[in-house]
């Protein structure tokens, strides 16, 4: 499984109101986050109300910008040397810390050190740095000092980074928080104190953190130290916490915020003729995991492709969820990466596999229930216990059972914790789970599905696809168009060789976005959305 | 009088005692891990991370670790929110949840009490119907439905009070009335009961037959005698209401000690679970023992009694 | 007096409510009598004098903080097993002195006096037990159509005879009641206490009988005691106490006692009791001594002297 | 009294005549056996009579509500997903006309049926899956009413009763139960347990019954002191027939209206326990369930939530008046 | 004997709703009260006593009763008539009533004191002060030792005698006209009786206070009566003065209970005297004469008809058809003829009334 709470896809960004007019009237801007930020310590984030925070108060060696573009942050432009493995920065002389502090290398040095040092417990850390950054793996299980870390800092606007192998990625990954620098001097003052309050950071980002209100809500201020002030136009964002989103949405009809969080089907239904309502994709899938190991049926590909064409997917997003979401005949997502030379997407070449198709998918079932020596077959669905998730599995439940006869299908709603559990113990039949990207590159979702890979957890194995993805991580390292390539051969074999997987739908956002919010730009993973192009026009 | 209180008061440390020694051995038996990146840690990092916050010992010394640090008043630090105590954590969050879960207690119990006043006095009239439905309605509908419905209609629609937050006393009405139902329909019920059979008691008749007015017999002879069974189901139902309710937070915004325990539960943050736990608990058996303390201080006759067990 | 078969020797018995907290009561404090077979031993007062603690007491419906209650010779109190508790049980009852009080009001009368019988096993069928409660509808004046009312619908009178028939269920030897009478108007007390006396001579039972009403007390008993204050202050036959009242408090008492004639009361003259009159010293020995011949007083060696001059036997 | 004519009295009329004493002793009352007396006594409590109509309707219409259509409870169509409520031969009045802000949605989809209670956001027929609902909510409100009486009765009654050490270490294992977080327990039930019934019926046993405890331990300790209660032990009973056949008949009152408030609490416990994932096996639904849903539709398909709401509105109100009713006429003291 | 009367109840007639029909209570009852004097109100339980008196105070339960008739006239108000407000300012200050259960008519939350002042405040319109010192003098006027103390104590910290003296002093605390006591020495023990009995007797000499007395003790209605009622099945079946009452007694259930006391003078005799039988039902109150079944001197016409008052004497008055000319001489029961005397003021023969009482 895998929630989708890291990151987000650019699908209908023209959608959202982008440069029209002039900033007009005050730049202050009201929105909304669902939680309590949990850390303001980069090295400790894992979620998006951090990261989104993160992402406008601090600035790491690049920065995402419109479309998921990278551009300068600390760092004005670096050198790879050929065989990819060693990537020199340089850092920008007019970055300071918010302290009036200059911005070093050495920060950067300190805070990856940091990431990785098991005695921090970072959760992101290792997991962003492992198996990328030299020695991290050993560092992080406390086999290796930190200082051993492929990190080095060659003078104080100087950054050496050395890989253990190449990472196709690795500019973009800059801009993830977990890289994000730290003032080694201020973190030693404050002690335990470190990143508690507003007071005891300090910032490098466009915006600093100027009162942060526990449980109720924060104030981001324009950082007039920032390198780059003058693009920033907006004075303050305030964002307050709310965990209901009909709250929000009265919030929005009391011209209270100026962005609405995400609609469920029902608020899309009552503002489906208001102009304010805006609906774009996220690079978020959700599937069927179907476990081979424990329900014989599924064992059965035919089976599994009665099941996956069983479904109508186009009623489920158009009418259950009715958010945005598209129906997903895929196991990466659209809009989501580009091929590095034509630029066509990922979805191009691949196109749909295993679409809604009853007569198929009866055709398959008939076949499957042969093979099995069976007229009947029970199936049981590990869902989980959200309003949406709900609904949507009593209609994927009711679709099965009336689309293919003699298929009973249980359906056990859990908290997620045990759901977490049952799919490590691969205790379950069929698990109604999704997946956002850390990064942005196909292999975040392509990974996956390798054999006895950390988040396979249901028995699938395919010596073909190992080896495409094999060659990805190694032989095509340096070469993306054949990397790429073969990334798209391993879905075709996934999906339509083997139905590994049922992919449902990609989800979709829909939100009312006041039409004066100009240029608040949304980000595919990472932090949700960046501010520094943002202002107000003609509120 | 004192020696009864240090009985009670050692008594209530080995209730918590064993709610502490309960709660934390079954929390070993929840599910997950309190990782926010579960499924994504391999099982090397899962391992340095439990090292890290002591989870990898065997249970018998997390617990007497636990235990001791409990003694020594230390709750520990939050999983959740990093670096973070769990004193400060629920301080930061007690202080809405009391004070809503106070205002809806004792604006609810006020008026359940004079609803069911009213219902006894007027006993088998519409007006004593009336108060029953409204009472039988105030607990049978839920109150995130009243809550639903306060902040469309009297903050959305006719803009009254503000829609959510917490920011000054404007802000604590909706929310308050919300909770009140619950109050209001507890205590009108079964006030009702109680003033129909201390409105048939002799006293009462005797303050009739002083010629005391209908009010002065309500209000000065027979309430205070009809209050006990009132505050033996508030007294607990109070406890729950100021130590924070999840739906009227979370539909208020409202930074409450409800919402952070249902999450610190979902999220196996154990210091929390824990600490919210024993917060809870000790309030409840402080709150158990004031109201044995109130039962003496509304009828004398108790006090006598106090002393025995 | 003819030698007597003692059927009940309280002993030195007291009887402390919430024991050494600054609340504390000694509702009885040091009672010493005998109860013998076949007699009624009237018991009286002034209200909270200890009367009721006496008969609770006795029959183990509070434990004694100290002395002893001998029954034919065995402690009552003190450890049990459950048989033996049982078998006193059957043998000692109580009416009690609210009758509305004292019976279930959500029990029919017929459960309430078939409970004995239940819980003693002395019926083999219900229709056996059926019987036993027509039977003892009937002893107390009651009739069978009566056995499936409830309490609240009868007569203060009648509900008495119902706790009387209860307490007979068990076919007891000895009964204590308590104000049985109190609070009936004169022709149901009368009624009562004709049943009583009427049940006495047909089962031998032997009665301590507790009242307010001293004419009805001295009407009913063989011997009289006097309590003030937790403490036995007089004893002696019916007759005898109320011919020669020695403790001034006995007197006091039968001063009080208002007389059905109009004549009398205009001129009746009333003696108060001052309990510091006495004048003990510190360590004068005040108990219960014999000044004639069954008849005990509370007094020091010197009021015993003078009692016994001024109230020699001639 | 005056217009008697006193003078011309025959005088046969003064001749002593023949008296048996015994033949007045009469009650007053009719006898009536207990149930009897319960029965006029509720039958004459207009407001109880009431209440039973409204419970035999809604148990009526739980019974055999489902099948008065061809719908099934969990048919659904998503191409008439959220349709408004509508009865045939009541559109003139306005109400339940199958409109929605003005429009008629039944002709705006070209929907031939009439949903008399509209659908659900998978179009499933609300009318169906209310009825069906309402059977398991009347079944929770029964066995957290068991429950409470069994259990609850039964362990306050022995804390109040024996008081002293028994009831200080009883209280405390109740403060206990209170302090662990119920969250907690049940969130590792669904470790242990398949949802469904059973897990229902022992979760709302693990805790349901504690408040009704308190307050009939709070009962007896005043009760236990009765005179009725010491005649009782004169004649030897033992403490589980002093319970159960002097005290407990008396705390009858404060039971019932303990129980009036399990009810609905429980309702709402089983849709709390659905939401975690240890209530009903979906698609079943109970009435709380369909009111936790139909919440977050409030402002947009109000028809959703209300009529669940409206129907355990109803049921609580019935049952109460019943309650008491029933007290009332279980009270034979009451002279009423 | 001209003396102004204070209070007349003409023809009450009571009853109460229940299962099991109609209770007629109070069935015609009649009788004055003049000022100063004491009448004491006897008869078997369940005879309408306290049906009565809470007639006159209107303080019967609301739900299930009603008063089918007559007037009760209090200073030439009819108090049938009067809203429950008028009666507010009636009770305490000119009617007050001390009740048949005295250990339960106190509030068990409210000091003793505050329970006194209450009413001094709401009809003398005292200041708090003032009343405190009013209540406390009450409280040494009925013999309570250290007043001051005792006035900030609540009623469980009192004797039973104690209460009943604070339930005597509210009930004196606004000097009413009349003072309604339903057997308030009942549980008490003869020597607190006789205490509260002598301190009645002196209020009545200060202030002037008419009392009815309800008892079952005939020792207690010989020492505090003036005149006496005897009441049997909802009506007053013989009124008379202590002495007529006592010593000339005609109506044969006033004999059955002078009959039924034990004498203290007297030996055991074997048994007691008792009535037969009980109480009639009064939900279908018999035909003739209630008592007529109990009555062993019984005539055919008690059976058929219900007998009209007589008067005995100007004061006294029978209900009863053994005072008609036509009845036969019978002889009353021993214990009434030891002690019956020659009454002077007795008419010749009895008359019938006519018009009430
Ligand atoms: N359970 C108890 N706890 C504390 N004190 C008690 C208890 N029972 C009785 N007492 C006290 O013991 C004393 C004797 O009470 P008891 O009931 O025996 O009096 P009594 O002689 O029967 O009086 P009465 O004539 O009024 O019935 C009183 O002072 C009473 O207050
Ligand atoms: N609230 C009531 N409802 C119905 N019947 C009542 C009510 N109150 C009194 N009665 C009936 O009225 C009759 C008279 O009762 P009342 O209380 O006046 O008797 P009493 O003469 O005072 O008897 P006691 O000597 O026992 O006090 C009784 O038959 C009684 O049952
Ligand atoms: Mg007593
Ligand atoms: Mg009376």
């Amino acid at each position: 499984g895998g929630g989708g709470n890291t990151a987000k896809n650019n699908g209908g960004q023209e959608e959202l109101p982008s440069g029209e007019g002039e900033p007009t009237g005050p730049q202050v801007l009201n929105v909304l986050d669902s939680a309590e930020i949990p850390t303001m310590d980069t090295v400790q984030g894992t979620d998006a109300v951090a990261f989104n925070v993160m992402n406008n108060v601090f600035e790491g060696l690049y920065r995402l910008s419109e479309n998921d573009e990278v551009v300068e942050g600390v760092a004005t432009k670096h050198e790879v040397t050929e065989d990819g493995l060693t990537y020199t920065f340089t850092l920008r002389e007019d970055a300071v810390w918010s302290n009036g502090d200059p911005v070093t290398a050495n920060d950067f040095v300190f805070a990856w050190q940091r990431a990785v040092d098991p005695n921090t417990g970072s959760e992101y850390g290792p997991y962003m740095m492992n198996g990328k950054i030299l020695n991290a793996t050993q560092v992080s299980e406390g086999d290796l000092p930190v200082e051993e870390l492929g990190v080095k800092a060659l003078d104080e606007y100087t950054l050496e980074v050395t890989l253990e192998q190449p990472v196709a990625y690795f500019e973009s990954l800059m801009t993830f928080p977990t890289f994000y620098p730290q003032n080694q001097k201020f973190f030693e003052e404050q002690g335990d104190k470190y990143a508690l309050e507003a007071d005891t950071l300090v910032y490098n980002g466009p915006f600093v953190l100027d009162s942060w209100e526990h449980e109720v809500g924060w104030t981001m201020k324009k950082n007039e130290d920032y390198w780059d002030a003058e693009t920033v136009k907006l004075d303050e964002v305030n964002v307050k916490v709310v965990k209901e989103v009909s709250t929000g949405v009265n919030l929005y009809t009391a011209q209270q915020i100026d962005i609405s969080p995400g609609l469920t089907s029902e608020f899309v239904e009552l503002y489906k003729d208001n102009p304010d309502l805006i609906s774009y994709l996220e690079p978020t899938i959700f599937w069927f995991k179907l476990n081979q190991t424990k329900n014989e049926a599924l064992a059965n590909v035919n089976i599994r492709k009665a099941i996956s064409m069983g479904f109508n997917k186009k009623d489920m997003t158009d009418i259950v969820l009715n958010n945005g979401s598209i129906p997903a005949n895929f196991s990466v997502p659209t809009e989501f990466v580009q091929h590095p030379e034509t630029g066509e997407d990922f979805r191009e070449k691949n196109g749909d596999f295993n679409e809604f198709d009853l007569e198929k998918a009866q055709e398959h079932w008939e076949k499957g229930l042969e093979e099995l020596g069976t007229d009947a077959v029970t199936i049981e669905i590990l869902g989980g216990d959200t309003e949406t998730a709900k609904t949507m599995q009593e209609y994927l439940q009711n679709q099965l059972e009336t689309n293919l006869p003699g298929l009973k299908i249980n359906l056990k709603e859990v908290p997620f914790a045990l759901r977490l559990d049952l799919d490590s113990a691969m205790d379950y039949d069929m698990q109604l789970a999704g997946w956002g990207p850390d990064y942005l590159d196909a292999i975040s979702f392509s990974n996956l599905w390798i054999t006895d890979g950390g988040n396979n957890k249901m028995g699938y194995s395919n010596p073909e696809y190992d080896k495409l993805l094999n060659d990805v991580m190694t032989t095509y390292a340096n070469d993306p168009a054949k990397r790429f390539e073969a990334m798209q051969e391993a879905e075709r074999i996934l999906l339509e060789e083997d139905a590994a997987i049922a992919p449902i739908y990609q989800r979709g956002t829909t939100r009312l976005w006041k039409p004066y919010v100009q240029n608040v730009y949304k980000h595919n993973f990472g932090p949700d959305f960046s501010y520094k192009w943002a202002y107000i026009s003609g509120k | 009088m004192t020696k009864y209180l240090l009985q009670r008061i050692f008594y209530m440390f080995i209730t918590l005692f064993l709610i502490a020694s309960f709660t934390f051995f079954l929390m070993k038996m929840m599910p997950g891990t309190p990782f926010t990146m579960q499924d994504k840690l391999s099982d090397a990092q899962k391992a340095v991370l439990l090292a890290k916050y002591g989870l990898d010992d065997p249970v018998p010394v997390q617990y007497a670790k636990y235990i001791m640090n409990l003694a020594k008043g230390d709750l520990g630090i939050s999983f959740q929110y990093d670096n973070r105590s769990v004193t400060s954590l629920i301080m930061q969050r007690i202080g809405p949840s009391a004070q809503l879960g106070f205002q809806a207690m004792f604006f609810g119990t006020i008026i359940g009490i004079f609803l069911g006043v009213i219902a006894a006095l007027r006993q088998n009239t519409w007006v004593d119907y009336g108060s029953t439905i409204m009472a039988v309605l105030g607990k049978s509908i839920p109150s995130f439905v009243f809550a639903g419905l306060l902040q469309y209609f009297i903050a959305v629609k006719l803009g009254l009070f503000p829609v959510a937050f917490w920011q000054g006393w404007q802000y604590t009405v909706l929310p308050t009335i919300a909770l009140a139902m619950f109050p209001i329909a507890i205590a009108a019920r079964f006030m009702r009961t109680e003033m129909i059979e201390v409105l048939n008691s002799d006293y009462i008749t005797l303050a009739r037959a002083k010629g005391a007015s209908s009010f002065d017999i309500a209000v000065k002879h027979a309430l205070r005698n009809a209050l006990i069974p009132v505050i033996t189901v508030l007294g607990p139902l109070a406890v729950s209401l100021m130590t924070g309710t999840l739906v009227v937070e979370k539909i208020f915004s409202i930074p409450g000690l409800g919402e952070q325990f249902v999450r610190s539960i979902t999220t196996n943050d154990y210091p929390v679970i824990m600490g919210t736990t024993l917060f809870f608990a000790a309030l409840f058996t402080v709150i158990v023992l004031v109201v044995d303390i109130l039962y003496g201080v509304i009828d004398p006759r108790i006090r006598l009694a106090g002393g025995k067990k | 007096m003819a030698t007597k078969e003692k059927l009940l020797e309280i002993k030195n018995l007291k009887q402390y409510f919430n024991e050494g907290k600054p609340n504390m009561v000694k509702a009885i404090d040091g009672l010493n009598f005998d109860i013998f077979r076949g007699e009624t031993l009237g018991l009286v007062g002034e209200s909270g004098c200890g009367k009721s603690t006496t008969g609770r007491t006795i029959i183990r419906l509070y434990d004694a903080t100290d002395g002893e209650v001998l029954y034919e010779g065995e402690n009552v109190h003190g450890k049990k097993s459950k048989k033996e508790l049982l078998k006193f049980n059957r043998k000692m009852q109580m009416i009690f002195q609210d009758p509305s009080a004292s019976l279930n009001p959500r029990m029919t009368v017929a459960d309430c006096i078939a409970e004995g019988i239940d819980i003693h096993g002395l019926a083999k069928n219900r229709k056996e037990r059926l019987a036993r409660v027509h039977e003892l509808l009937e002893t107390v004046g009651l009739n069978k159509e009566h056995a499936n009312r409830y309490p609240h619908e009868f007569s203060g009178g009648q509900r008495q005879r119902i706790g009387i028939a209860r307490a007979l269920a068990v076919e007891p030897d000895f009964i204590i009641a308590d104000e049985p009478i109190s609070a009936l108007d004169v022709s149901i007390q009368a009624q009562v206490v004709n049943l009583m006396k009427k049940l006495q001579k047909e089962k031998g039972l032997t009665y301590l009988f507790i009242a307010h009403d001293l004419s009805m007390v001295k009407y009913i008993s063989d011997r009289i005691g006097v309590m003030y204050f937790g403490k036995m202050v007089e004893l002696a036959d019916a007759d005898e106490l109320y011919n020669n009242p020695m403790h001034p408090y006995t007197r006091s008492l039968l001063s009080a006692i208002p007389q059905p004639d109009p004549d009398t009361e205009r001129s009746r003259k009333r003696v108060t009791y001052d309990p510091n009159s006495h004048g003990y010293g510190k360590d004068e020995l005040v108990e219960m001594r014999e000044v004639r011949p069954g008849h005990f007083v509370l007094c020091s060696e010197a009021e015993y002297k003078m009692y016994q001059e001024k109230y020699a036997v001639k | 009294m005056s217009n008697n004519n006193y003078d011309k009295l025959p005088k046969e009329l003064f001749q002593p005549a023949a008296q048996d004493p015994n033949k007045s002793e009469k009650i007053a009352k009719p006898s009536l056996t207990y149930w009897q007396t319960a029965w006029l006594r509720i039958k004459k409590n207009k407001a109880a009579i009431f209440g039973s109509i409204i419970l035999i309707i809604i148990a009526f219409l739980a019974i055999f509500g489902p099948f008065m259509n061809s719908h099934g409870f969990n048919s659904q169509n998503v191409l008439q997903a959220n349709m408004p409520p509508k009865v045939p031969g009541i559109e003139k009045l306005g109400i339940l006309d199958g409109t929605r802000n003005g429009v008629d949605i039944y002709e705006q989809r070209g929907v031939e049926d009439a949903f008399w209670f509209g659908t659900d956001s998978l179009g499933r027929d609300l009318w169906t899956r209310v009825w069906t609902g309402t059977r398991i909510s009347l079944y929770i409100a029964l066995l957290a009413a068991f429950i409470d009486m069994v259990v609850g009765v039964a362990y306050g009654g022995v804390s109040g009763f024996y008081g002293g050490r028994v009831d200080n270490s009883m209280q405390r294992i109740i403060e206990v139960l209170v302090g662990i977080p119920n969250l907690v327990i049940v969130i590792l039930m669904t470790l242990i347990l398949e949802p469904g019934i059973i897990a229902i019926t022992i979760a709302l046993t693990i805790t349901g019954w504690v408040g009704m405890a308190r307050v009939v331990r709070g009962q007896v300790l005043k009760l236990k002191s009765q005179e009725y209660v010491l005649a009782s032990k004169t004649l030897g009973s033992t403490n589980n027939r002093i319970i159960s056949k002097h005290l407990l008949p008396n705390v009858v009152g404060v039971i019932i209206v303990n129980t009036m408030f399990t009810i609905p609490s429980a309702i709402f416990f089983e849709a709390f326990l659905s939401f975690i994932g240890l209530g009903l096996k979906p698609p079943m639904a109970s009435l709380g369930t369909l009111i936790d849903d139909g919440f977050k539709s409030l402002q947009i398909f109000p028809h959703i939530m209300i009529f669940p709401a409206i129907i355990i509105s109803l049921l609580m109100v019935a049952f109460n008046l019943v309650a008491d009713g029933f007290r009332d006429a279980l009270d034979p003291k009451m002279k009423d | 004997m001209t003396v102004e009367k204070i209070l007349e109840v003409k023809d009450l007639h009571v009853s109460f709703d229940t299962f099991g029909g109609e209770v007629k209570a109070i069935r015609g009852v009649s009788f004055d009260l003049k000022k100063g004097e004491t009448l004491a109100i006897v008869g078997e339980s369940g005879s309408g006593k306290s049906v009565t008196t809470k007639a006159v105070m209107r303080l019967l339960p609301k739900n299930n009763s009603n008063i089918k008739q007559g007037e009760i006239l209090f200073d030439s108000k009819d108090l049938t008539k009067l809203t429950e407000r008028e009666m507010q300012g009636i009770r305490g200050k000119d009617i007050s009533m001390i009740f048949q259960d005295p250990m339960t008519s106190l509030n068990p939350t409210m000091t003793v004191g505050k329970q006194i002042m209450e009413g001094i405040i709401k009809h003398q319109k005292l200041s708090k002060s003032a009343a405190k010192e009013k209540a406390i003098d009450l409280l040494r006027l009925v013999g309570i030792p250290m007043p001051e103390e005792r006035f900030k104590q609540y009623p469980h910290q009192f004797s039973g005698g104690m209460r009943q003296r604070v339930v005597i002093a509210i009930s004196l605390a606004c000097n009413p006209k009349v003072l309604i006591a339903d057997e308030p020495t009942t549980a008490l023990d003869v020597t607190i009786q006789a205490q509260i009995l002598d301190l009645m007797k002196d209020l009545q000499q200060k202030i002037e206070t008419s009392i009815i007395f309800i008892t079952h003790d005939l020792g207690v209605v010989a020492n505090v009566a003036d005149r006496v009622a005897v009441m049997y099945g909802g009506q007053i079946i013989e009124m008379g003065t202590v002495d007529e009452i006592f010593y000339d007694p005609r109506h044969p259930y006033t004999w059955g209970l002078l009959s039924s006391m034990p004498d203290l003078e007297l030996g055991d005799a074997d048994e007691l005297y008792a009535i037969p039988g009980t109480p009639p039902d009064l939900t279908d109150p018999p035909k003739g004469d209630a008592f007529a079944p109990r009555n062993e001197f019984a005539m055919q016409i008690d059976l058929e008809m219900e007998p009209p008052m007589f008067q005995i004497s100007k004061t006294h008055f029978a209900k009863t058809w053994l005072l008609h000319e036509d009845a036969p001489e019978v002889e009353p029961p021993l214990a009434v003829q030891k002690r019956r005397r020659t009454m002077p003021q007795n008419f010749d023969k009895p008359v019938i009334v006519k018009e009430g009482v």
